[in-house]
């Protein structure tokens, strides 16, 4: 698969999701991000493995190396020499400046604001040198301009399109010029856009392919079949189907499906506080407990008649793996000390109810006591698997004696975050909720971090954060409070450990399947290397065609 | 001529019951005939199906998923079937023939009431429309309006709006049945307006209303009596295409994910959710494919056999 | 202008004119003018013609008499009660001494209703019968108008048109009028069953004193059955007499042509008599000539027709006509 | 009279029935006749006794189902209308027999120009090209006596009055100078002032062309008015045939006299009160086998009841189908 | 007829900007968040930045004025100034959407070629295969063929597209591989074989769109066609010798294609905004794929949008349906 730039002709790459921008700064979303990346790059992104690899710069400045300084306050990237955008212009440490500049211009909404969080400036000593300076010490100093969500933009290009004028540079958005292996030609928002070679790349011979079409629109199945089945496309991308489904496409033996494991977890959310809609606009507020699921033997019983295996198997195959943490991952982090949740106990479920005095008094078919019944409301978003592990957790819980109702919600209105609307995940006004999170990159604090009290969605924060349960533990945020200042990463992997397993023993999350991500691509399409922790076609310009 | 047969002579001449007659006149019908037995099976399938055949549809048995319908059993000896689950089962081991009755059930209802809402809604503007001449023009444009209003920004703003009151008030399943099935009858009274309005517009004029109203016969007596039998015919027809259009536009809501709860089978539901699983499991695209269409089929030759059955015209003698 | 009783119904320059609305706001731009200032009593027991050519008013005269429609101006007082501008809420307990036959009998029953329903409507609106003496007055009505009482049951689809037009009379008949305007009520049938609707009507007017008001366009037949004849054109009364004086000798010119054209069932008296050919259609009543109306097509026009409207005036005692002609030779 | 003329149209046996749900109606029975050359044959007869079906029967103008034209024979021009085939049929009509329907309101079509309906069967029988077919439509209007005729071509029909439409419907009928003209109750929907016109308009026009007429009416003054020859139609049947003044003095059949009794007259006697002829037409579902006017006749006698009446030869070309002779006042023997 | 129309015209002004409110509003008491697509990665603070950009913050009656100003005032404005090169806009703001922060005049403009080969080209193909069944329906009722015809039409009226589309797709793409299953917005008809193409990518979303117009028109034509069948001019032409496809191809169509013009017209408004599904299912992306996604997305201008040029079609086509009827129709006058 060597040989000049462009040989192999056209490859198509399908996702059952438009993008509607190539701007990663005005829109976070995952299309936008990943078709984003075949123009734009980054000074550094991680590999397959979640390892940081260099990628505009030289290499990836660590305290060892002396990039980054020893109070955790500065990040020094070198770039690398000689690099052009694909309009001939050099690359320079400007470019790096800007693309914080514009990313925290005010008014411009930028999606990728965490990212440059406590930046107070980047200094441009010489052409070649970025400078990141921190208002504080960052144990990990890896956000700015790392992955595909923070890569650099040219200045020359976006420098009237700062702040409130950003949306209006439709051209810009959709168009950028990058360092990337492939320029954009045309591009039509939420449909389709076309990007040919970068004559300018920076390695000889790369990419392969002359041209590509990324196609979006319609759903999973059909960008399987388009795959698998009729060999239109040469690239699907999150093939969120059933695997009997999957399986049965690749029987046609044109496309083949790949999967990876990253950082995300199929949950199950257990409320704290009561969501009575008699309570008003009390309903939800800490100091107004659940009546039930406050008690830990109910929380224990729901989650030990789960058969995560078998949802496993239903839902995701090959693609999902049993976890009994929400932190699976990497691997450092990953607790074993809740594997007992790996096995189905729906006896053992109801002796647990049983001891703690949740009987069925009115012959109903449900457990009760005081006369409160164990009755949930259990919600999700609008997804074939999802539904499937309703379906199925409702008949075990409804067999240990907790009546179950099912509710799916529009994704556009279950994770909005509109305080008018009743039916937000954040607002959670629901008994049980399921959905999956991950964290970007490798570093677990910020996701940890969602599970501390003052991080709960209230009426008084505008039903804003993470922490949809209202869980609070002083022990939890005590844990979490002392990662803040932990620079090393052993250490950091033991206070992760430790805040994962008060979670997972407090039964507050139930996770069900850490999820990998499967794509498929044609047999004829060489070089693909899924990677979770970055975008997928972080390689793209690898990308070749097998002949034959 | 004996004294006794003139006493015959006198009584009137009914010795059958006008729905004898309309009765006789649909049985001529063939189609009409065939659909009504075809509906009325269906109907005691949705019906009365699950005392007999008593699967709870929402039961999971994972050992008896993909359970093939028993005719397979026929052609392909290694095809996993049972007479547990004669129409086979679905994916998770729901019993698809319980499914297709509880589907029947929900589809043929919220068939049966959205059209019903929508022709009471399209025949009531129409006739106001059409009787009224000072409403004419504000009802017209108010159904203007409604044309033009998307249903899924609609459907959603209803569910933010009422699912909890209804929730409340009749219970998860029924609130949302009320929702969906109010959803689709807004939506699609507009056509039997229009039609109902111009039908009436024309019938204004005919000598007979005329008659009427030199009895002194008031307006809403004018209407009961004289108007709304004689838009029977383009009712029925809306009517019939209603009940289509309800059960498919049920179908596409799943589609777009604002239908009923997952744990609620519907034909067009589970029709939408074996697509995927079309080639594999050909099945279970055709019961629920089959159901609809003849019950769609079915509705529309029972609605052209009672037009004529309910025009003495056509009855005759 | 009458010596003889109190007219039952007395119709004053009635008016009815139906707007035409055209242009960008839907302006009233004109109107037809259907009925054009229209005079004329009817004497309680006789019967009225009323004849002309189609389209010249007579049925929107009819049902104004009526107020079926919203009149224009005028006045019309029957039984001593003017109605002319009476709501059509409060004409409602006038209904029943004034009712009317229509001119097509399949048009004007509901198909949809029984014989019985549809004679039984009027008792409903305005008695307070029971149901069974209800059924038991359709039934006499039934047999006044000569229909088997069998077929209370029948839709009107069943029946002839001669059976048709019966079932109307007998609608008209249940609420013991005074008044009937007969609007055309013989016009859709068959000679050989005319015969027997006119007989009938005469037969109910000598039983129950009915006064009609007989619109048609058949000359011979209003001749038969009618006291005093009025001929219309284009919205107007432009001749009004007892009917032997009319036959034996019009004054307008207008109704000289009309009687003149009426075909004669005798091959030997079709040949001899001379008729009069008018020539052209009618004018459009939303635009009618200046002067007289007839002026368009009168073999005997002069100057002044078309530019002065004639009166319509008593020329000889109970002949009344609009036409220049007659001014000198009264004037 | 050109009596020994040959005829141009002559009907035997004609026979038509529906199929309906209730049955067959019989509405033609054995319909005979003969048309000579320049002769106006009227046709009259109470509503529904099968003038209409007897004459569209004859150019096969009846819906088939549920018509169908059982037998006889219909020879026009030396053949069998009722066999030749449908192209055959096509070239007839229209071109050598005209047609004038009873309703000129609804028998024009909506949406076309009245010169093209007049121009349709001018272009189709006789080839003549658009320039010529508009002379010749323009001629045609002026004939039947339509005013400024060039420029009302480009009207629509609903732009006419209906004694105008009524004669456009002549203008087409005429267009193709037919042999035989039908006019099947061309009169009846309009007013007497312009039924006038039109008869007097026909008179005319029979004279300049010399067609055979056949008009069908139930209005006997029109008949006496402008016919030579009259048949009189009941339940389907012809009951009586006459040159007009032997039908209007002497009339043999009695529902012949009836009718002649029932009408009221303009400047006759006017009578105390109408005769009437008591009950209802019959209705024809079965095939004659007994006299169809017998329940409202006031001479039947039990022979009435058992055969159908042939049409006896009464003379001076008078026939009628009745066992009671009028001018004997007694039954006929044979 | 003009100043009809143009009296129509003016009343339908008050009549959209009562469209327009009332599907603001609608949209404005709808739940959906435009952050709802967004990774849940993305801490709340930025999404609540981001929300400030696209100017949510702000009540209706300050949004509803500004977006009828941006409709009515610089869309035109715009449009103006591309054509003759003039600059009446003077850089105002144009109606944006909220994902793609790209005019939405200018994503509509780029789904139109797609709408209307496919959605445009079904409802022609639909119409023109609905007509024959409806005339032949009519002309020979009971038979055979009508009785097919009647219950072909209500099964393709009762088959959801989500089903027809995918079985289209299983037979014609996966198993005999004749045709692609995902439609090419980016392909360009520049000479035979790139229309042959064309065609090809056209033929299952056409047929799956089709299917539905055919069902209902042919219906509406053969009732009509029956009642005209009866009509008095049919005999008068039959009997001036006009052969059989004369008298039903001229005057009996004619007069028959009269209501049904009116339901043609009436269709093009739904058939727009409801080839939704068949869209998703081919990924044709046309209009109504842009409506939903953007539904999906919580994208109010370009819903509101949307839906707005859809009632104005609606109005349109109503206004078009009752002018066209008069034209056809001599008898109807409408001054
Ligand atoms: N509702 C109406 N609106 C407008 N014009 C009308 C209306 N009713 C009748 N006209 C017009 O008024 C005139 C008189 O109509 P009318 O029906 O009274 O005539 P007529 O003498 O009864 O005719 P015919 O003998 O045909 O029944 C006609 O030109 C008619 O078009
Ligand atoms: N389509 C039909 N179906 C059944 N019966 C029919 C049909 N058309 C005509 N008839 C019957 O044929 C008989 C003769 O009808 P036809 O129209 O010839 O009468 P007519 O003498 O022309 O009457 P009119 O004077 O009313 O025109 C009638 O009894 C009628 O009921
Ligand atoms: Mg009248
Ligand atoms: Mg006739």
């Amino acid at each position: 698969h060597e040989g000049e730039r462009g040989r192999d002709g056209e490859v198509k790459i399908i996702y059952w999701q438009a993008p509607s921008i190539l701007n990663p700064y005005l829109s976070g979303g995952t299309k936008e991000l990943e078709a984003a990346s075949l123009i734009i790059e980054p000074l550094a992104r991680y590999d397959t493995d979640g390892n940081l690899v260099a990628w505009l710069a030289e290499e990836v400045p660590t305290v060892a190396n002396g990039g980054v300084s020893e109070d955790l306050k500065t990040i020094t990237w070198k770039l690398k020499p000689g690099l052009v955008w694909s309009d001939g212009t050099p690359l320079t440490s400007e470019d790096v400046k800007f693309s914080w500049e514009y990313c925290t211009a005010e008014g411009g909404g930028c999606a990728q604001g965490e990212k440059y969080l406590d930046v107070v400036s980047v200094d441009t000593p010489d052409e070649l040198t970025a400078v990141v300076n921190f208002s504080v010490a960052k144990p990990f100093p890896y956000g700015p301009f790392v992955g595909a969500q923070a890569p650099i933009i040219q200045k020359a290009q976006f420098a009237d399109c700062m702040g409130p004028k950003a949306p209006e540079c439709t051209d810009e958005n959709f168009g950028p010029i990058g360092t990337g292996p492939f320029v954009v030609t045309d591009f039509r928002t939420n449909d389709v856009f076309t990007a040919v070679a970068n004559e300018n790349y920076r390695e000889a011979g790369k990419p392969a392919f002359a041209s590509v079409t990324f196609k979006g629109g319609g759903d999973a199945a059909a960008a399987g079949r388009a795959v698998h089945e009729t060999g239109e496309y040469d690239y699907a991308w999150n093939l969120q189907l059933a695997p009997d489904v999957l399986a049965g496409m690749a029987e046609a033996g044109l496309g083949q499906n790949v999967a990876a494991f990253g950082t995300s977890v199929e949950r199950i959310l257990l409320n704290q506080t009561n969501v009575d809609p008699a309570l008003g606009d009390q309903r939800g507020v800490i100091g107004n407990p659940h009546p039930f699921l406050t008690d830990k033997s109910v929380r224990q019983a729901m989650s030990m008649a789960i058969d995560r295996a078998l949802l496993t198997e239903i839902g995701y195959g090959e693609f999902g793996r049993l976890t009994c943490n929400v932190l699976p991952a990497p691997a450092i982090f990953a607790s074993d000390a809740n594997d007992s949740c790996l096995v189905q106990d729906i006896e053992g479920a109801k002796g647990v109810l049983e001891a703690a005095g949740w009987t069925d008094t009115d012959g109903d078919g449900f457990r009760d006591k005081d006369g409160i019944k164990l009755s949930v409301l259990y919600q999700t978003s609008t997804n074939a698997v999802r539904q499937d592990y309703q379906a199925l957790i409702k008949q075990w819980w409804e067999e240990i004696g907790v009546e179950t109702e099912l509710r799916n919600i529009d994704a556009s209105v279950f994770f909005g975050s509109d305080p008018g609307s009743p039916d937000t995940f954040q607002k959670f006004f629901a008994d049980v909720e399921m959905f999956t999170n991950n964290f970007d990159g490798t570093d677990p604090e910020a996701y940890m971090a969602g599970w501390t009290c003052d991080q709960a969605p209230q009426p008084s924060n505008q039903w804003q954060g993470n922490n949809m349960p209202r869980f609070c533990s002083e022990e939890y945020d005590a844990l979490r409070a002392e990662m803040a200042v932990t620079g090393d990463i052993n250490e950091r992997a033991r206070l992760a450990k430790a805040m994962n397993d008060i979670l997972m023993q407090e039964y507050i999350i139930l996770p069900l399947t850490h999820r990998g991500r499967n794509s498929a691509h044609a047999v004829s399409l060489g070089g693909v290397a899924l990677n979770v922790w970055d975008s997928e076609l972080w390689n793209i310009a690898d990308w070749y065609r097998i002949p034959g | 001529m004996t004294d006794l047969t003139n006493v015959e002579m006198e009584v009137v001449e009914k010795p059958r019951s006008q729905w004898r007659d309309v009765w006789d006149q649909f049985k001529t019908h063939k189609g009409a005939v065939a659909g009504l037995s075809f509906l009325i099976f269906i109907t005691l399938f949705a019906a009365v199906g699950p005392f007999l055949w008593d699967v709870d549809p929402g039961r999971l048995d994972i050992r008896n998923k993909d359970v093939r319908p028993i005719y397979m059993g026929l052609f392909d000896s290694s095809a996993k079937v049972s007479w547990a689950n004669p129409m086979g089962t679905d994916n998770l081991g729901r019993d698809i023939m319980a499914n297709i009755m509880q589907g029947g059930r929900i589809s043929l209802a919220v068939g049966w009431t959205a059209m019903v809402l929508a022709v009471v809604l399209g025949t009531t503007i129409g006739v106001l429309a059409g009787y009224f001449k000072r409403l004419d023009g504000l009802l017209m444009r108010f159904t203007d309006l409604v044309l033009a209003l998307p249903l899924l920004p609609l459907l959603l703003v209803m569910m933010l709006l009422f699912r909890d009151p209804l929730r409340a008030a009749f219970g998860p399943e029924t609130g949302i049945f009320l929702l969906i099935v109010a959803g689709i009858g807004i939506t699609s009274w507009m056509q039997t307006a229009r039609i109902v309005r111009g039908d009436v517009m024309a019938l204004k004029e005919r000598e007979f209303v005329l008659a009427a109203r030199s009895i002194g016969t008031p307006a809403r007596r004018m209407i009961t009596r004289h108007l709304l039998p004689n838009v029977l015919s383009p009712i029925m027809v809306s009517a019939t295409l209603g009940l289509a259009t309800a059960i498919i536009t049920e179908s596409a809501l799943s589609f777009l994910g604002l239908g009923f709860p997952s744990d609620f089978p519907t034909w067009g539901k589970i029709l939408f959710d074996s697509v995927d699983r079309m080639t594999s499991f050909p099945e279970r695209v055709i019961w629920p494919g089959l159901a609809i269409s003849l019950t769609v089929l079915a509705v529309n030759y029972i609605g052209d056999g009672l037009r004529d059955a309910l025009d003495p015209r056509i009855r005759g003698h | 202008m009458f010596d003889g009783p109190k007219p039952l119904v007395s119709v004053k320059d009635l008016k009815m004119h139906f707007p035409i609305y055209a242009g960008f706001f839907r302006r009233r731009v004109g109107e037809v003018k259907a009925v054009d200032g229209v005079s004329f009593d009817i004497v309680e027991g006789e019967t009225l013609g009323l004849v002309g050519e189609s389209g010249c008013g007579k049925s929107t005269c009819g049902r104004a008499v009526l107020r079926l429609y919203d009149i224009t101006s005028g006045s019309i007082s029957i039984d001593d009660r003017e109605i002319g501008a009476t709501p059509q809420s409060d004409l409602r307990t006038m209904r029943p001494t004034m009712q009317m036959v229509f001119q097509d009998p399949q048009a004007s029953l509901n198909p949809r209703m029984t014989v019985e329903a549809i004679i039984k409507e009027p008792l409903d609106e305005h008695t307070a019968l029971t149901e069974a003496e209800k059924r038991e007055k359709v039934g006499e009505l039934m047999d006044a108008v000569g229909l088997n009482r069998k077929f209370a049951k029948r839709y009107p689809h069943a029946f002839s048109g001669g059976q048709r037009q019966r079932i109307g009379i007998a609608r008209a008949l249940a609420l013991n009028p005074k008044f009937i305007v007969c609007d055309e009520p013989i016009a859709a049938l068959d000679v050989s069953i005319q015969a027997q609707v006119v007989n009938l009507l005469e037969d109910l007017q000598e039983k129950f004193g009915l006064t009609y008001l007989f619109i048609s366009h058949d000359l011979s037949m209003v001749r038969h059955i009618a006291t005093r004849v009025a001929v219309m054109y284009l919205g107007k009364v432009v001749e009004l007499a007892p009917r032997e004086a009319l036959y034996r000798d019009p004054l307008h010119p207008y109704t000289k042509a009309l009687l003149s054209a009426v075909p004669e069932p005798d091959p030997s008296l079709a040949t001899a008599k001379e008729r009069i050919i008018l020539q052209g259609d009618v004018p459009s009543p939303s635009n009618p000539p200046n002067g007289c109306n007839f002026c368009t097509r009168c073999p005997s026009v002069m100057d002044i027709c078309t530019k002065v409207e004639p009166d319509y005036r008593e020329v000889q005692p109970g002949r009344y006509t609009a036409c220049h002609l007659y001014n000198d030779t009264a004037g | 009279m050109p009596d020994g003329a040959l005829p141009v149209l002559d009907v035997r046996d004609l026979k038509t029935v529906f199929k309906t749900r209730g049955g067959e109606v019989h509405a033609v029975n054995d319909v005979s006749f003969e048309l000579r050359p320049g002769e106006l044959l009227g046709v009259v007869g109470e509503s529904g006794s099968g003038k209409s079906v007897t004459m569209m029967s004859l150019l096969g103008l009846l819906p088939s189902p549920p018509a169908n034209v059982r037998g006889g024979q219909v020879t026009f021009d030396g053949r069998d209308l009722l066999k030749v085939n449908p192209d055959e049929l096509r070239s007839v009509r229209g071109a050598k027999i005209g047609f004038i329907f009873q309703d000129p309101m609804t028998s024009l079509n909506p949406v076309f120009t009245v010169g093209n309906q007049i121009m349709e069967p001018l272009r189709k029988h006789m080839g003549l090209n658009k320039r010529e077919a508009a002379v010749r439509a323009q001629e045609l209007l002026e004939l039947v006596g339509i005013p400024d005729a060039a420029r009302r071509l480009l009207d629509y029909p609903h732009q006419f009055s209906g004694g105008m439409r009524q004669r456009v419907m002549i203008a087409i009928a005429l267009a193709c100078d037919p042999q035989v003209l039908i006019a099947d109750e061309p009169t009846t929907a309009l007013d007497v002032t312009i039924q006038a016109q039109i008869l007097e308009l026909m008179k005319e026009l029979r004279s300049k062309l010399g067609m055979a007429v056949i008009w069908i009416t139930h209005d006997l003054g029109v008949i006496a008015g402008i016919a030579d020859r009259v048949m009189v139609m009941y339940a389907g049947q012809v009951v009586e045939h006459a040159p007009v003044e032997e039908l209007f003095q002497n009339p043999q059949h009695p529902y012949t006299r009836a009718l002649l009794k029932t009408i009221p007259t303009i400047s006759g006697e006017r009578a105390a009160r109408l005769t009437i002829i008591e009950g209802q037409p019959p209705i024809m579902m079965a095939p004659p086998n007994a006299c169809a006017f017998r329940d409202r006749c006031d001479v039947a006698f039990e022979r009435c009841a058992q055969e159908n009446p042939p049409r006896y030869d009464v003379g001076h070309g008078h026939d009628a189908a009745c066992f009671f002779d009028a001018r004997t006042g007694v039954p006929r023997d044979v | 007829m003009l100043t009809y129309t143009l009296r129509r015209l003016l009343l339908s002004i008050p009549t959209l900007l009562f469209i327009a409110f009332v599907i603001f509003m609608l949209l404005e008491l709808a739940p959906g968040d435009p952050m709802a697509s967004m990774p849940l990665t993305i801490p709340p603070e930025v999404k609540e930045k981001m929300r400030e950009a696209l100017g949510l913050g702000r009540p209706w009656y300050v949004r509803f004025p500004l977006w009828l100003n941006q409709f009515f005032i610089v869309e035109p404005q715009y449009w103006f100034d591309q054509t003759f090169g003039t600059n009446f806009a003077n850089g105002a703001q144009r109606i944006i959407s909220f994902q793609s922060r790209s005019p939405v005049f200018d994503t509509i403009a780029e789904r139109m070629p797609q709408t209307l080969w496919v959605v445009g080209m079904s409802y022609v193909v639909g119409v023109l295969i609905a007509l024959p069944i409806g005339i032949i329906s009519a002309y020979k009722q009971y038979s055979v063929f009508d009785q097919a015809g009647t219950f072909v039409s209500m099964i393709g009226f009762s088959v959801p597209p989500f089903f027809s589309g995918v079985l289209l797709i299983v037979v014609f793409s996966v198993q005999l591989k004749w045709l692609p299953s995902i439609y090419d917005t980016t392909h360009v008809v520049t000479g035979w074989d790139s229309f042959v193409f064309q065609l090809r990518q056209m033929v299952m979303p056409v047929m799956v769109l089709a299917l539905q117009t055919t069902a209902q028109v042919s219906r509406y034509m053969r009732a009509s066609m029956l009642d005209n069948l009866g009509q008095d001019y049919v005999r008068t032409a039959r009997a001036k010798g006009m052969s059989e496809s004369v008298v039903v191809m001229k005057h009996v169509l004619r007069n028959s294609m009269l209501p049904v013009i009116t339901v043609i017209a009436l269709g093009i408004p739904a058939i727009f905004g409801g080839a939704i599904i068949t869209e998703q299912i081919f990924k044709v992306n046309g209009l109504g794929q842009l409506l939903i996604t953007a539904l999906q997305g919580s994208d109010i201008p370009m819903v509101m949008t949307i839906t707005f040029l859809l009632a104005v079609l609606i109005v349109m086509m109503n206004l078009i349906a009752d002018v066209l009827y008069g034209i056809l129709d001599p008898r109807i006058r409408y001054d």
